[in-house]
């Protein structure tokens, strides 16, 4: 348990070394000059020209030697500060904040209707390979793996909230708003998953243990609830570790789609408008998270495998 | 039919089909209350699959034709999904590996108890009561909340065997109980099993080890290439066997083996100087010693879990002994040992055909394909085999295959782990006179690990029995290796 | 041995997936030509108009001739597909074969630096390469295949550290056989087919992900055509001629069906 | 399986709605691309001016006709360098701190020292003075009220900012006030009881920044906006079938123009930027991209700008074989490739544009196909827009493609000045400098005579239309969809308000 956060935790201390090093020399590394990008994201284009944007070099200083910028973002972040937005102004802090909250919503409303979907497609899937359901669900997730999430998003829109009127469109002050994004990116999600999940699931049916709780006189049903299920989810959470890194990509497209004030559109904005400190801190916020959210699946995984928990013994050899 | 009653399960006109392929049957057999019957036959003579078929486990491409009568009620064998009623409540099963057969991530109490409580349903509290009781007269105590994957065959075993029986079926029908266990554990499997017939119960049992059969008494039924070529009382078909078959089954066993003379010492080519192994903190071997001689056939036996294989894998310089020396002789080149696996399967690439394997060592080795081919119908193997991949061939054909394998490369020592355990006796026979002429022909040194004392005792020049770990701990430590010769 | 019916179902589709990438690739190859039209060329005031003998999947939102953007789309998109899969799955083999056969310190410092680019936002990855070199298709296939090497790195880790554990990479270690035989003959015949799965979907992938990126206005350049940057130039005009976009998403839908098809089917990652 | 999923997602929604239908409905939603990301009113001035939150000194009739605003009227010096505003009494912050002199003087005072409108004007000093707000300048500026209504200038209460004066709240004097605000994506206003003006009808306003036009099409469509602005042409033509929508188009003073590098040797000559503008199908362009056939530019200012656009401007043409026959002239030969030729040298240029407006790409692309029929070559970049001022400044410009607003300010002299005058402008002439426009421009900034100054624009535009130093190609038409219901919607062409305080619903 311990090793478990210890090993989390040396990665977050690396993600973030590698994050805020490696983001600092990208952003440096760009061609063009920054203070006119700045200057594009604060003034907007009507507003914005050449005096504009050397208002913008003298008041941040970006004259400054490289190292010594580089230097100050990392002792300010060992303080736990991730300085100010060079284009709005406001602490870097504040406006993660906000947009973490509505990202983490999204985030989890995703994983929550990936798994709704993928678990009951993928076990009626994996109960019969082969057969309809598999097949149907196989040629859906190629289909839906081609369509972009943008246009995904657009579709479910067309569906729920204009011909069936169930939902709103966009937007992100009540739950209900979260629905649509969240499918949107869950479906995307599930196109693999519900894959991952059937295959563990035929993996377990096929599995001698699941043959002989039948033998030994279980029904279908209890076999399923209480052998199937709990081996068939370790692989499936497990993957779920690496769809987060997925989910962060989607996140940024569903975001615009859905008017959703996240954290991927704030990366994005800030990687255009060459908004170190917020690339920075937004891509540091999304490093960790999937530092933690790891953290979290390892622990699941304790949970569900008691292997790890009781023994220290070697794996066992088939 | 020495236990009188009645039938409890009868198996008629058994067929099983392939597509037009006939690869069981027809077979017959009546088990009454208090019976035990044993059906044995060579690897790959489709014992199981008449356990699948009467359970109606059957893969879906094979078709069983025949019928088969438990407790009265009768079933068409072509109908199989109507039998999983009397799972556990009629028939019980033991499982060929249980190991595998449990639930990884459940303890071995819970296993157990949920048959109780499920099957025979049982209230919580009376279901805990009952598995508590299993696991204090089958001697599992302790082991209540350990996974599988911590439990030692033999305790596997009868965790597998209280889940089974807990349904409170009167039949039972048990795959290879024995496969994998040691001599010792025999006994254990055994009157484990007769507590079936005893109490009442049926007990069918499939195996190949016709020393089960002996001890499990009741009747046998002798199968050869799916076919049924003898029937009746254990000690009378095994003792005055009607065909050539079952003659040569009942004179398979290692006790019947002409004993080998030891052997005029030569050269040393390994030797291990008081070595210490240790795996995981625990220490398996202490204070070993051996000499191997040149043509010298070695067996080690000991019970399993012993860490025999662990102090082969040391012998062949795979893992480093914790203390002490291991030498080879000088002119011994790193290929000159070779190891010979207990697995045959899973000793090959399994997607790359067989052909192909031996290619690749010869062609390493600068052997032409002609000598690999005259090595090959040497040890009697049709080379259109070869086209095939591992897991398409006989555990005996490809342990000998691997024994081409081995000898391409002209070793001088040969390390056996366990080469046998899954073969049937008359493959094992034939196999390990094949090892033992290979040795004396080439001068090449075999050291063989078994758990099979008798076996051990009938092939090797020499024995060295490893004790138990599970015993108590002398004072001394694992002092007790000894470098016994008989 | 008992699975001769569901081999052959398995052969028919195997045939299906590669005749169906074969008239994909040769549709690349002849590209344009074969509806003799210009992808570029334009013609405004016969925008968006559906199917016709002279247009036979109908035009753009700028009057371009669909099937010949297409066909050349296909050119790029499939080129691309293939490179950035190869960029992506190479180094992504060999670091986790090397991880899983040196094991200890190795592993270790490569499992950290793989979990490390996990965490890294692929996106901000992405996003720079783009930037820069704007509009250029190589840096956003680089980007992308830069992202997608983890999934490899961590796949064949893990099933290189199942096979070698097996006693028969040891009986070949033992008989002699060196590395590069032991990867040809016990490894990749192991991972090949898992990692086959992978590259299908990182096809997939790599073209929507020019599509979403050309969705935060990071594309190709115009006029050039590419199956992603089509669905997203072509997204504004959904309601108005939705067969306009469906056509790119149905040719990456068809082949990366080809693509499973012929590697036989399995999901799993 | 499909049940069981609808039936979890209608627990989701329900827990979701928290909606009472109100019995009259005063609540109204609007959705437009521009996002709100921070409390400075230089950075996002323009929304708190269009959603009322904050107000100017002086304000802007929809026919940009300058009105009292903050200020209730204005003077000027006889010598043209000193303005006296005189303010309104009696009004209060949404805070309750009470607008005077000196609050107005802090922001106009803060707004000056940012980059903003104010730069373009002479200013030499803004301070307070017997309760009215005093500007002195360097020069004669006779546009400079027309500054003060700019979203730059707008008043906001010194007790927004804090001690380093950063903007750290949203208070304004408008009808309405802020209750939340999530940048950058919504603001949601409720209304000013305490307004100086007549109060709004509506009582909840949520502006919902969303960029993408295709949502923003769903969101009217669906009726979960009420108002959406600007809207892409085939969304637009979409809502123009839906009956609870009433769509409308605005000509604005905004124009897609073609800046064009004079100082680049291919493009120096005038005859050169001739032969370009011909060979420019801007009726095709008006048709098929932008959607408005008769928004094609037939001269630089649209017909917005009533000064400014002249009628009887002979219109710019659309012919192939005359801007061949001018480049012919120039000295090009048609190469192998069938791009142009001189001295080994192919016409080949880069046109720089940006995606935040989406039809900028498609023109361009447009532009490379019609001028590879004149035998020019055109690559495209789309980037970030500040490439185009980067690239004046360092001159790596060849030609650039952007949407020019000469409605900043109700009267456009400081836009004009800025990109015609000397030295050109960053988002104007390059490279190009005509004595007689820059003094024309003097004339017409400084002057209070009218017809003085409308005979120096007509000598401007004339110039400006045969040497093109940057070509118009289309004029821009604002779109915006209301929902059926709404009354008093006025649309403001300058885009300075969304009129929010007179609209009501119809009951």
């Amino acid at each position: 348990m311990i090793s478990a956060f210890l090993a989390r935790g040396l990665q977050a201390v690396l993600v973030a070394l590698i994050v805020s090093v490696f983001s600092f020399i990208m952003m440096k590394a760009l061609p063009g000059d920054a203070a006119y990008r700045i200057a594009a994201g604060r003034y907007g284009y009507d507003m914005m020209d050449a005096a504009s944007a050397e208002v913008v070099r003298k008041e941040l200083g970006l004259d400054q030697p490289l190292l010594l910028q580089l230097a100050d973002w990392i002792s300010a972040l060992a303080k736990f500060d991730l300085g100010k937005s060079l284009v709005y102004g406001t602490p870097v802090m504040d406006e993660i904040a906000v947009q973490l909250g509505y990202s983490l919503l999204l985030a989890a409303g995703a994983v929550l209707a990936s798994l709704l979907i993928a678990l009951p497609v993928g076990i009626a899937a994996g109960l019969r390979p082969g057969g309809l359901v598999d097949k149907a669900s196989f040629s859906l997730s190629v289909f839906l793996r081609a369509i972009p999430f943008f246009a995904l998003g657009i579709l479910l829109i067309l569906v729920f909230a204009i011909q069936l009127d169930l939902l709103p469109v966009a937007g992100f002050h009540s739950l209900e708003h979260l629905v649509l994004p969240s499918l949107t990116l869950g479906l995307g999600l599930a196109t693999v998953s519900n894959r991952v999940v059937r295959d563990a699931v035929a993996d377990a049916m096929t599995a001698e243990w699941r043959l002989f709780s039948r033998t030994k006189g279980l029904s279908a049903r209890l076999t399923m609830l209480r052998h199937v299920l709990r081996n068939a989810a370790l692989p499936v959470v497990a993957y779920v570790g690496v769809q987060l890194a997925y989910l962060i990509e989607g996140v940024v497209i569903v975001e615009a789609v859905f008017a959703w004030p996240g954290i991927g559109h704030a990366l994005v904005h800030a990687i255009f408008s060459r908004d170190i400190p917020m690339v920075q801190g937004t891509a540091l916020t999304l490093g960790l998270l999937y530092v933690v959210l790891n953290l979290c699946i390892d622990l699941a995984c304790r949970g569900i495998d008691p292997r790890t928990r009781l023994s220290a013994r070697e794996k066992q050899g088939t | 039919m020495k236990a009188p009653g009645r039938v409890v399960i009868s198996v008629q006109a058994l067929c099983i089909h392939a597509g037009k392929d006939i690869l069981l049957g027809p077979i017959e057999f009546h088990v009454r209350e208090g019976g035990t019957l044993v059906i044995i036959g060579e690897t790959g003579a489709g014992k199981s699959l008449a356990v699948q078929a009467i359970l109606g486990t059957l893969h879906g491409s094979l078709l069983a034709e025949g019928q088969i009568t438990v407790n009265g009620q009768r079933h068409d064998l072509l109908a199989p999904s109507t039998r999983a009623n009397f799972w556990g409540k009629e028939l019980a099963t033991l499982p060929q590996e249980p190991w595998r057969a449990l639930d990884p991530l459940m303890q071995s109490h819970r296993q157990v108890c949920e048959t109780h409580r499920f099957v025979s349903c049982h209230s919580q509290h009376a279901a805990v009561v009952a598995t508590n009781n299993a696991f204090g007269s089958l001697g599992l105590n302790g082991a209540e909340q350990h996974l599988p994957g911590t439990l030692s065959g033999g305790m596997a075993q009868r965790v597998a065997f209280a889940a089974a029986t807990a349904g409170g079926a009167p039949i039972l029908l048990a795959d290879e109980p024995t496969k994998g266990l040691d001599t010792k554990r025999h006994a254990t499997v055994v009157s484990l099993l007769s507590q079936v017939p005893d109490s009442g119960g049926a007990l069918v049992v499939i195996t190949h080890d016709i020393s089960v059969a002996r001890s499990l008494g009741g009747d046998v039924l002798i199968l050869k290439d799916g076919c049924m070529i003898e029937q009746g009382p254990t000690h009378a078909v095994l003792d005055y066997p009607k065909t050539t078959y079952t003659k040569d089954l009942a004179n398979a066993q290692p006790a019947c083996w002409k004993p080998a003379k030891p052997c005029q010492s030569g050269d040393w080519v390994l030797k291990a100087d008081s070595i210490r192994i240790k795996r995981g903190g625990r220490v398996l071997v202490d204070n070993f010693s051996l000499r191997l001689h040149a043509g010298e056939r070695i067996a080690i036996s000991g019970p399993s879990g012993g860490g025999k294989t662990t102090l082969l894998d040391t012998l062949a310089g795979l893992l480093r002994p914790a203390n002490g020396e291991i030498q080879r002789a000088e002119h011994l080149s790193s290929t000159d040992i070779q190891k010979l696996y207990q697995d045959p399967p899973a000793a090959f690439p399994a997607r790359v055909n067989l052909s192909c394997s031996l290619r690749d060592v010869a062609r390493i080795h600068g052997v032409d394909s002609a000598q690999v081919a005259c090595l090959l119908s040497r040890l009697g193997i049709n080379s259109a085999l070869l086209d095939r991949r591992p897991d398409e061939v006989s555990g005996g054909e490809l342990q000998r295959i691997s024994i081409a394998r081995a000898l391409t490369v002209r070793p001088r020592i040969l390390l056996a782990d366990e080469p046998t355990s899954r073969l049937d006796p008359i493959t094992q026979r034939d196999t390990m006179k094949l090892l033992a002429d290979i040795a004396s022909d080439e001068n090449i040194a075999i050291l063989l690990v078994t758990h099979d004392i008798a076996m051990a005792k009938a092939w090797a020049n020499r024995c060295i029995a490893l004790s138990s770990p599970e015993e108590p701990l002398p004072p001394g430590g694992w002092g007790n290796r000894l470098d016994k010769a008989y | 041995m008992h699975s001769q019916p569901g081999r052959s179902i398995r052969d028919g589709r195997r045939i299906t997936g590669l005749i169906l990438l074969g008239m994909l690739a040769l549709a690349a190859l002849a590209g344009p030509d074969l509806v003799n039209h210009d992808p570029a060329r334009q013609s405004l005031l016969e925008a968006m108009q559906g199917p016709s003998s002279e247009h036979l999947l109908g035009t753009d939102h700028l009057g371009r001739d669909m099937a010949a953007r297409l066909l050349s789309g296909a050119r790029l998109s499939l080129f691309l597909a293939c490179l950035s899969t190869i960029t992506a799955a190479l180094p992504g083999i060999l670091l986790g074969i090397t991880a899983s056969w040196l094991g200890g310190w190795m592993d270790r410092i490569l499992c950290a630096f793989a979990d490390a680019v996990l965490a890294l936002p692929g996106l901000l990855l992405v996003l720079m390469l783009a930037a820069i070199s704007p509009g250029s298709w190589w840096a956003l296939y680089m980007g992308i295949s830069l992202t997608l090497w983890v999934e490899y790195f961590r796949y064949t880790r893990q099933r290189v550290r199942i096979v070698l554990a097996d006693p028969a990479v040891e009986a070949s270690q033992l008989l002699g056989l060196g590395p590069g035989t032991i990867v040809l003959r016990h490894l990749l015949p192991e991972i090949g087919p898992g990692l086959l799965t992978i590259a299908a979907f990182g096809a997939a992938t790599a073209v929507t992900a020019v599509a979403a990126l050309g969705f935060v206005s990071v594309g190709i350049r115009p006029p050039t055509a590419e199956w992603g940057s089509m669905m997203t130039e072509l997204l504004p005009y959904w309601r108005e001629s939705p067969f306009l976009i469906i056509q790119p998403v149905a040719c990456l839908f068809i082949t990366v069906l080809a693509l499973h098809l012929s590697v036989g089917g399995g999901v799993q990652p | 399986m499909i049940r069981t999923l609808f039936a979890v997602l209608g627990i989701v929604m329900t827990l979701g709605l928290g909606y009472t239908m109100a019995h009259e409905k005063t609540d109204l939603t609007l959705a437009a691309p521009w996002e709100v990301a921070s409390y400075d009113p230089a950075v996002s001035g323009f929304a708190f001016q269009r959603l009322q939150l904050m107000e100017n000194l002086v304000d802007a009739g929809v026919d940009a006709t300058l009105r009292p605003g903050l200020a209730t009227r204005w003077s000027v010096s006889e010598d043209g360098l000193t303005w006296n505003f005189v303010l309104r009494s009696g009004v209060t912050f949404h805070d309750g701190t009470l607008f005077d002199a000196s609050a107005a003087a802090r922001s106009l005072n803060r707004a000056w020292k940012q980059p903003g409108i104010l730069k373009k004007a002479p200013i030499n000093n803004i301070f307070e003075r017997d309760g009215s707000v005093v500007i002195t300048l360097d020069r004669p500026f006779t546009s400079l009220p027309a500054l003060l209504a700019h979203s730059t200038t707008i008043i906001s209460s010194p007790t927004a900012f804090d001690s380093n004066d950063n903007p750290v709240a949203l208070i304004g004097t408008g009808p309405f006030k802020v209750e939340s605000f999530t940048p950058p994506q919504s603001l949601t206003l409720v209304r000013n009881e305490n307004y100086w003006g007549v109060p709004s009808k509506l009582a909840n306003i949520t502006y919902l920044a969303s960029g993408r036009a295709e949502t923003r099409a769903l969101l009217a469509e669906s009726g979960d906006a009420d108002m959406v602005f600007t809207l892409d042409p085939s969304g637009f033509s979409r809502l123009q079938d839906v009956d609870s929508i009433n769509t409308v188009a605005l000509p604005i003073p905004r124009v897609v123009t073609l800046k064009v590098n004079a100082s680049h040797p291919f493009l120096s000559d005038a005859r050169a930027r001739q032969a370009l503008s011909l060979a420019i199908d801007r009726d095709g362009i008006a048709a098929a991209i932008t959607r408005f056939p008769e928004a094609a530019s037939s001269q630089l200012f649209p017909p917005a700008l009533n000064v400014w656009h002249e009628k009887n401007l002979e219109p710019l043409e659309h012919d192939i074989q005359a801007a061949k026959t001018l480049l012919a002239d120039l000295g090009w030969t048609v190469g192998d490739d069938g791009i142009l030729q001189k001295e080994g040298e192919r016409f080949s240029i880069l046109l720089r544009t940006f995606p935040d407006r989406p039809e900028l790409p498609l023109i361009a692309a447009a532009l490379q196909d019609q001028w590879r029929d004149i035998g020019v070559e055109l690559e495209i970049s789309v980037a970030n827009y500040s490439e185009i001022p980067a690239g004046h400044q360092d001159g790596t410009l060849h030609v650039a493609l952007y949407a020019r607003n000469y409605g900043l300010t109700p009267d456009p002299i400081g836009t004009v000045l800025s990109d015609f005058g000397a030295g050109g402008g960053d988002w104007g002439a390059m490279g190009w400098e005509n004595m007689a426009v820059v003094n024309a421009l003097d004339m017409i900034a400084t002057t209070s005579d009218t017809a003085v100054q409308r005979k120096n624009i007509q000598k401007v535009v004339r110039a400006l239309h045969s040497e093109l130093p940057v070509i118009p190609i289309v004029w821009y038409q604002h779109t915006v969809a209301v929902a059926d219901g709404l009354q008093n919607v006025v649309i403001d062409p300058l885009e300075r308000s969304y009129g929010l305080s007179a609209i009501s619903w119809d009951n």
